[in-house]
């Protein structure tokens, strides 16, 4: 099982904060479940597509879209932040 | 840490809570005599456009991971002996204490010049969300250019 | 005062009694809902090269005269909504707080830069005089070349 | 009477925090007095003359040498100030 997490106004965009979605064999990296979810989930797919400024988080931690991905590991997509 | 560097603790924290500005701020005199100055910046929630509320959103673990990143840029940047950054979460009225950070040193431009980096630092990477509550509407909020530009400066005087 | 320039209340004190940074820092949130910043800052006594002790002696009303007209200058130059300047003197051990300045603002660039202007122009220009116990003996200070080059770059930047 | 006031390492050089002072009635400026300590208070004139730096303060008010000084003024010498 693969957790996805939305924030912010992306959470809004795509309709919910969180997605659980099944462990496909085929998954090495973020960019194949970018792939599968074009697929499964294409409304998701496009709107993470069209957002500029994305960032990209496997378990609690900024990578690329060529970042690991494994069974059981947290996946999240950030839109532009803004503390202070 | 040896000898001839000394110490410079560093604590943050993302809280629904309130926070204790006098407390945190003495928290970071404990290096006695050796702290001489220290600086700190309170952000508060303002009433601008009518704005009735605003809540920040938080990612827990990777919030505060982002809140330590840039305290320890500052410590790696300035001879500094202590920083505090505690940044609040949840739903937060006009009046409202924001977010705290506050930075020991022992001499006052160390302090003040690394108090202003983490100020400009959090309004573009830590990493919180920030929604306005009006009459008309929620609104996310988004890095000002005014912002970007405030963090591109640091990078320039590097 | 009118309904576009909101007040700026200008606070100051030179004392020998301590002071309790948390209940300045509150008092400048006054303005709840204009008030977005507040930067404030600290110095403290320190232990460089075996100070035992520092004692301050103030002149009763030039002092305080000299304090009240830092602050207009702040508000005159920055759009402020709130001074407060606190100076201790008489005998001031290591680790006790010297000197608090705090300043309000609608937004965190001006109080950052307010703050830092009070406390460059307190070292050159508050009339204060300054000594340091050591175990060899007594020295009285002046403001270093640093000192007064820091206030100098103010006026460069006018 | 003129009350005359030193500050910081300025009394420790002569000697005194503070001097009173018997009005003449020719003072006008405080160069008046200054020219009269020479003859008064040749060891404390000196001192002045020698200091760089010092500030002036009628009744706690910064001036020059050439403020005007009345009968129960309070004078001041302040050497370099620092703060903070």
């Amino acid at each position: 099982m693969l957790r996805v997490l939305f924030f912010g106004s992306l959470a809004e965009q795509v309709g919910m904060a969180e997605l659980a979605l099944d462990w496909q064999p085929g998954w090495q990296q973020v960019q194949d479940v970018l792939a599968s979810l074009h697929r499964s989930h294409p409304a998701i797919a496009q709107v993470l597509a069209k957002r500029r400024g994305l960032l990209i988080a496997v378990n609690q931690r900024i990578g690329a879209a060529t970042a690991a991905i494994a069974d059981q590991d947290e996946l999240a997509f950030l839109p532009p932040v803004t503390g202070g | 840490m040896n000898a001839t560097t000394p110490a410079c603790p560093i604590q943050v924290a993302a809280q629904f809570d309130d926070f204790d500005v006098g407390a945190l701020t003495r928290r970071l005199y404990a290096q006695a005599g050796a702290v001489g100055a220290v600086a700190t910046f309170v952000g508060l929630v303002r009433t601008d456009d009518d704005v009735l509320a605003l809540t920040l959103q938080h990612y827990p673990g990777l919030t505060e991971h982002s809140l330590q990143q840039l305290a320890a840029e500052a410590a790696a940047r300035w001879p500094l002996l202590g920083i505090e950054i505690v940044h609040r979460v949840g739903r937060l009225n006009p009046g409202e204490q924001i977010v705290y950070v506050g930075v020991a040193s022992g001499h006052r431009r160390e302090a003040l010049t690394a108090c202003s980096y983490l100020a400009d630092q959090l309004k573009t990477r830590a990493i919180l969300w920030k929604q306005e509550h009006r009459p008309t509407g929620d609104t996310w909020l988004e890095p000002s250019d005014a912002d970007n530009a405030s963090v591109a400066s640091w990078h320039q005087q590097a």
